[in-house]
């Protein structure tokens, strides 16, 4: 229930109101390389909280075009929730959410995977009772049809089976197409989950956790398959990973959140040898104990 | 339940609209009392009383739904029962009133208890939709017995005879058993509060209900407190019924009727929320009686007899409609439940 | 054959093609044996004997079938949708009888009429009330079914005739009634009733059926999947299930249009809280999950109360027990029913069950064969 | 609850056989126009009344009356009537329903029943567009022979005008200014109408009215209002069982001693619930007939009602009798079921059958042609002192104060509003 957007008790406690004093103040400059008008997905400024709790806190972030970023942090560090605000399942509080240099902050969550964005979530969300040829064929359908209109006219089987099929095999899921997505492993609900934000046609593809609860085996597959994605389909992928080997051998850049707020990013070797880096993931540990 | 807040609810969130809708109608009932000064209190404390017992025959539901997440709606049959009950406990055994208030609601506990055994245990945790689906079966089940047990047609009771006549409140009179209703009413509400905010059994309850795994690994005997919360929300349900069906009689029709009105008052106060169940019954109470007065004062202050509206059936659907636009989890609900 | 079931996904996968094309056109078959062999069964003095009943019984698969489109399909359990049968109702039987100074019009356009109100209210009501969380929906449409009884009751205009409902001169030019025998006359040709409403059921219900298994239809199982999901694939949730609403709603209006003529007339009872509750436990009494599932579960629903409410003596041969003071009481056994159905599987109904029991004989005697 | 009824039970088998010979010939019958052809000696008659929900008191009771009205006519004509039953419950669409099984499945020749005014006018709708004989037994509502009226619906009771006319000359006696409660369908709507025109004839006021929805459980707000309205007299316009519970709630307020209360169709069963003390409450009332009419065939009927029906005898047993008693006289008058010639035997009959006598009054009863009211005796009635009330072997808590000639309170066909 944390997670339900509350306007009416929205909490007004920001002592830097403008842009202008943003840019002075004592946060690390997060990702300052990147133009917002010409990055593949940007933030600014993007705030969201809940209540007294601010679980994003002023994120400006950039993200080039065929760039596969990684975003890292502490738990609690509110990654899901920037994924949230970006894809607009929550409206964000405060800033801007950019795509391909347009200003997408105030459109629908469910116009935004017709803008090219397109995302997987943490936990498996499927359409359970559905196969897996479905669960993708409807998104082929929705994502060919545009946000606006409705097809009331033909049988949906005639509709997008050939692509949700070689979706499926893209990213490597096996199992008959038949096959009820609740029945799949785990591994394969993750790469059915792929799919279909594959399915969406995104030019940026933002992935939550797409290897937890995996074997290694599975997750050195999963990592290729988002190496691959990126390369051959020449997506922008943004992912939070847990997986620090994965991170560190697939991402061009790594950005760190903690406590809703971007401390650093930087290329992979950067990331690791920073201070703040390791002082937050270190304090977390600290706090936890 | 928030009962804990019962007293905290903070009047600082509430917008400027309200205001102006509270200043509305402020000025509206200035206005309807300038008419009519008569019939003004009369209705007003009229309807406080019938607020007061829609409080009554709402509270078990109210409980069950905001404690364990429940929508039953199996609480009109078991209000109807109650009131069937009372009449057997009274006509064919030949006991009096206040043996039934006790015994009838007794035995419309047990059938809770029986119910909550056989199918509601099943349903704990299961989409709110498919409780509601299955004691609306339920609900069919009851009142078919009733119907074969008791007949179709209306039946009554005979009230004590010290309830049967009206109390001289000075500016108005009212009937001593609604004022009856209002005291016993009162208790039972404190009475609830109590067993909910300063025993752990109302605690512990909803903590089952929100983890029960955890709950039960702490050692408590979940299973046995959901029966008796649904023993106790069955048996205020009977309570209910026998207390007012011994002024307006047992219909087959009383249990429909009143289920839904009983939800109209939970779910404009708030699901989740006693405290908010009582504001809402009150208002809602006092709103059926007023808004025709009120039309009717605004048909003649404007002259405009088409105002004069006769809609107070319609009055608590138009409250719910209204306050589900515009503030779905109720006057005092908690936010997201159930949303 | 997912076109069939809400959730059945949809893979034929290497079957011969007779049996795909037979598959796919299952439906549509169904449908036409249900009109066929519905008034035979229903007339067969074992049963019921009382033919009238079964073109009442296939304008309410129509109705709950309207019905379902929403609750099994999109997900959202109206608990006021007697009211949309009651504008197809009303505004037929005002427009046809043209009472209170209402311009007599032609039965179609005052069915077309009711079939709009109803749709422009599903359309404004869906607005407000979809993303409100189900029991909230449940309980505001069940709120406005009640305010639209109650303005009924009212008489406004005198158009509705309060309690007594429009009775008098509801039966349009085309029909005509003698004795109880209902007969449409075009030109010079005499239909029966029950074939008219049959040809109103079979485009109804294929309508419908070709909505369910549209990209549409798919769109609104995946809404009630997982709401969350779909929207964040691109579906527009709101929409979809506001539309959802309103052809819903459309459908109820244009059953409750024709119930209006076989019932002669349009009556307040109709648009009680009664006849919504009804339609939920006639629904989910068949399956929710299953295009069938309303049309068996209005089938049982209807034949029980016809069936066991008249039924008196059953004759053993050896004996005769005399029932009728138990199956009066037949809406406690289908109560009964209906719990187990739910506590069970909520969404599989009847017709769940007899998919499953044919395909475990089917699966057995093959087994047999081979 | 057919099963209740141990007169009219067939065999279910028996009477599906049949009705698949009337689905054969159905279609063949629309040419005849309607009806059985030939003699009367074999009748079935449709009797579709509330027999389950708050009217099931009166409808049964109208059955019953009805079965004793077979008994005699049986015996007196030789004809052999069989009576099939079927519960409208109180909703018009059943009724219609109920009528429509009666006819296509059971061949009815003719129907009756009905208690609520709404059901009347559906079943009496259907009916006339049918060409099936109906006469609504205990359905007091204007409409029926108003607006409503149809060449083949005849109604053998009071219409509410008939028995606010009768009511009216007293009320207006005894208070200036009224207050009316009705219920809010159409019998109570019309009811208000008519008692309002009648009070208004009289020079009278009616200051104020509520409609109160039908059935409700609380009428104190309505009560609230009346009390409010500086009115004198409160007419109680409220049915069936409601009127009792709104009498307890106006004791309840201590509002009895305060006000004329009036009723204009009082039913004796109403007030069965009540102590004798309060049965006493109302000032005056209008009555169709009741047991304190004391003809010798009056009291020799309460007695067999107080023998075979589980009510003691009132109103609705005699109209039970009544509708039964003319709907087969007029069949056997015509010799024929055909709807047509039967309404021929019924439009301007006068009745002198054993129901004329049982009724009482001196003016007589006939069917009036213009809009098939039957035309009859009203009364006024007072309850009785408590002492004099008798219980046994019936109940007889009220007398008579006046009788009035059925032409003196009837408004004239061309007010009423109906044309065949």
């Amino acid at each position: 229930m944390s997670d339900t957007a509350d306007t009416a008790t929205e909490t007004t406690d920001d002592v830097e109101p403008t842009d202008a004093g943003r840019e002075a103040d004592t946060m690390p400059s997060p990702d300052p390389a990147v133009d917002p008008t010409t990055a593949a997905l940007a933030t600014d400024g993007l705030r969201r909280t809940f209540g007294e709790v601010t679980a994003v806190d002023r994120v400006s972030l950039g993200v080039e075009r065929g760039e596969l970023r990684a975003i890292i942090g502490p738990n609690g560090a509110g990654k899901t929730t920037l994924f949230n605000t970006i894809m607009g399942t929550l409206p964000p509080t405060d800033g801007r959410v950019f795509l391909d240099g347009q200003d997408v902050t105030e459109r629908d969550e469910h116009e935004r995977p017709h803008l090219g964005l397109a995302r997987s979530f943490q936990s498996n969300e499927l359409f359970e009772e559905q196969t897996v040829l479905e669960n993708v064929r409807v998104v082929v359908q929705t994502s060919r049809r545009g946000a606006f209109s409705f097809d009331l006219f033909r049988d949906h089987r005639s509709v997008g089976r050939e692509r949700a099929l070689e979706l499926l095999d893209t990213v490597g899921l096996d199992a008959p197409p038949s096959t009820l997505a609740k029945n799949l492993s785990h591994g394969d609900q993750r790469r059915l989950g792929i799919a279909m934000a594959l399915a969406t046609e995104p030019e940026v593809l933002l992935l939550d956790e797409p290897t937890s609860g995996m074997s290694p085996g599975a997750t050195t597959a999963t990592a290729n398959l988002i190496e691959e994605i990126r390369d051959e389909l020449g997506l922008t992928v943004v992912l939070i990973e847990h997986d620090m080997d994965v991170v560190l051998s697939i991402s061009d850049r790594i950005s760190v959140l903690n406590r809703g707020s971007l401390i650093a990013t930087g290329p992979p070797e950067e990331i690791q040898a920073n201070d703040a880096v390791q002082d937050a993931y270190l304090g977390g540990m600290r706090e936890e104990l | 339940m928030n009962t804990t807040e019962l007293t905290r609810e903070d009047l600082a969130t509430v917008s400027p609209a309200w205001w102006a809708a509270a200043l509305v109608a402020v000025v509206l009932l200035a206005v309807t009392f300038a008419v009519e000064p008569g019939l003004f209190i009369d209705q007003a404390i009229g309807g406080l009383v019938y607020g007061m017992v829609l409080v009554l025959v709402t509270l078990g539901l109210s409980l069950i739904l905001g404690l364990m997440g429940i929508v039953n709606f199996a609480h009109g049959a078991f209000f109807m029962l109650g009131a069937y009950l009372s009449y057997s406990v009274v006509v064919t055994l030949g006991l009096p009133f206040w043996a039934a208030l006790i015994l009838a609601p007794l035995a419309v506990g047990v059938v809770g208890v029986v119910l909550e055994i056989t199918v509601l245990r099943y349903l704990y945790g299961s989409d709110p939709i498919v409780s509601l689906l299955a004691t609306f079966g339920l609900t069919m089940m009851i009142e078919e017995v009733i119907r074969a047990y008791w007949g179709t047609a209306p039946l009554e009771i005979s009230r004590p005879s010290v309830l049967t006549r009206g109390t001289d409140l000075g500016v108005t009179t009212v009937p001593t058993y609604r004022l009856f209703l209002v005291g016993v009413a009162v208790l039972t509400i404190v009475a609830v509060y109590l067993l909910i905010s300063r025993t752990d059994f109302g605690l512990t309850v909803r903590a089952g209900v929100q983890d029960g795994e955890m709950t039960e690994f702490v050692g408590v005997n979940l299973p046995v407190r959901f029966t008796a919360m649904f023993f106790l929300g069955a048996a205020l349900a009977g309570f209910a019924g026998v207390l007012y069906s011994a002024e307006t009689g047992m219909r087959t029709t009383m249990g429909e009727t009143f289920v839904i009105l009983a939800f109209v008052v939970v779910v404009v106060g708030g699901i989740g929320s006693l405290f908010g169940s009582v504001v809402s019954g009150i208002l809602i109470g006092v709103s059926a009686y007023l808004t025709p007065v009120v039309l009717s004062a605004l048909a003649e202050v404007t002259n405009q007899p088409w105002l004069a509206l006769q809609i107070r059936d319609l009055v608590p659907y138009l409250v719910m409609i209204l306050i589900l636009l515009y503030r779905p989890r109720g006057l005092f609900g908690e936010e997201g439940f159930l949303e | 054959m997912s076109g069939e079931t809400a959730t059945g996904g949809g893979s034929t996968e290497t079957l011969d093609r007779a049996r795909s094309l037979l598959g796919r056109y299952r439906v549509p078959v169904g449908l036409v044996l249900v009109v066929v062999l519905l008034r035979p069964v229903i007339s067969n003095p074992l049963l019921l004997g009382y033919e009238a009943v079964a073109a009442t019984i296939l304008i309410w698969m129509v109705f709950v079938a309207a019905f379902n489109l929403l609750f099994g399909y999109a997900g959202l359990l109206s608990f006021g949708h007697a009211m949309f049968l009651g504008f197809g109702m009303y505004a037929a039987a005002i427009g046809v009888s043209g009472r209170a100074g209402a311009p007599q019009l032609p039965f179609p356009v005052a069915a077309a009429i009711g079939i709009a109100v109803a749709a422009t209210v599903g359309y404004l009501l869906g607005r407000l009330t979809v993303e409100k969380g189900e029991i909230y929906f449940a309980f505001l449409t069940l709120a406005v079914a009640q305010a639209v009884e109650f303005t009924a009751n009212r008489n406004p205009l005198n158009l509705t005739g309060g309690s007594n409902g429009v009775t008098q001169n509801v039966l349009p030019g085309f029909v005509e009634s003698t004795r109880g025998q209902l007969v449409v006359v075009f030109g010079g040709l005499e239909v029966d009733w029950y074939w008219f409403v049959s040809a109103v059921f079979l485009v109804s219900m294929l309508a419908l059926w070709q909505i369910v298994r549209s990209p549409f239809g798919r769109s609104l199982v995946a809404i009630r999947e997982n709401g969350d999901l779909a929207r964040a694939m691109g579906i527009d949730t709101t929409r979809y299930k506001v539309q959802a609403f309103t052809i819903s709603a459309a459908f109820s209006a244009l059953a409750g249009s024709v119930l209006m003529v076989d019932r002669y007339g349009a009556s307040q009872e109709t648009l009680s809280v009664i006849t919504s509750g009804d339609t939920v436990l006639m629904a989910v009494l068949g399956g929710v999950r299953y295009f069938f599932g309303p049309i068996a579960g209005v089938f049982v629903w209807q034949f029980a109360e016809e069936f066991l409410n008249e039924f008196e003596v059953l004759h053993l041969g050896f004996t005769s027990v005399d029932l009728s003071g138990v199956l009066t009481h037949w809406q406690f056994f289908l109560g009964a029913l209906f719990v187990v159905l739910v506590v069970v599987a909520p969404l599989e109904g009847i017709w769940g069950y007899l998919r499953d029991w044919v395909r475990d004989l089917y699966v057995r005697l093959k087994g047999v064969a081979e | 609850m057919s099963g209740n009824n141990t007169w009219g039970t067939v065999d279910r088998r028996t009477m599906l056989r049949a009705a698949g010979a009337a689905g054969i010939g159905g279609l063949a019958g629309c040419l005849g126009g309607g009806g059985g052809e030939g003699g009367a000696n074999d009748l079935t008659v449709g009797f579709a009344t509330s027999l389950s929900g708050p009217f099931s008191v009166f409808g049964q009771s109208a059955l019953d009356g009805a079965m004793l009205a077979v008994e005699d006519l049986e015996e007196e004509l030789g004809v052999s009537i069989t009576v099939e039953d079927g519960d409208t419950q109180l909703d018009p669409q059943t009724g219609v329903s109920q009528l429509q099984r009666m006819v296509t499945e059971a061949d009815a020749d003719f129907t009756m029943g009905a208690v609520s005014s709404s059901a009347a006018q559906a079943m009496a709708s259907w009916a006339n567009e049918n060409e099936v004989i109906y006469m609504p037994t205990g359905a007091h509502g204007d409409g029926l022979t108003g607006e409503a009226c149809g060449p083949y619906s005849f109604r053998p009771t009071a219409s509410n005008s008939m028995l606010a006319a009768s009511i009216g000359a007293e009320m207006a006696e005894s208070a200036d200014s009224w207050y009316l409660l009705y219920s809010d369908y159409a019998w109570g709507q019309t009811a208000q109408a008519a008692v309002t025109r009648i009070l208004e004839e009289q020079g009278k006021e009616v200051v104020g009215r509520s409609a109160t929805p039908f059935p409700a459980d609380d009428y104190s707000p309505y009560l609230n209002e009346a009390d409010n309205s500086g009115a004198e007299g409160i007419g109680m316009l409220i049915a069936g069982l409601d009127l009792r519970k709104a009498s307890n709630q106006l004791v309840s307020q201590g509002m009895q001693g305060d006000y004329t209360l009036a009723m204009h169709q009082l039913e004796d069963a109403v007030f069965w619930g009540l102590d004798r003390e309060s049965a006493g409450i109302l000032d005056s009332a209008g009555q169709v007939w009741g047991p304190a009419v004391d003809t010798d065939a009056s009291v020799d009927f309460c007695e067999r009602v107080a023998e075979s029906s589980e009510t003691d005898p009132y109103v609705r047993h005699f109209l039970g009798y009544l509708s039964m008693d003319q709907a087969v006289r007029a069949a056997v008058r015509a010799d024929s079921t055909n709807a047509d010639d039967m309404r021929g035997a019924l439009e301007g009959h006068e009745v002198t059958s054993m129901a004329a006598d049982i009724k009482g009054g001196d003016s007589g009863m006939y069917w009036r042609e213009g809009d098939h009211q039957l035309i009859q005796p009203t009364y006024t009635v007072e309850a009785m002192a408590v002492e004099e009330m008798s219980e046994d072997p019936y109940k007889r808590w009220f007398q008579t104060v006046n009788t009035y000639d059925g032409d003196d309170v009837a408004r004239p066909v061309s007010e009423t509003g109906c044309s065949m």
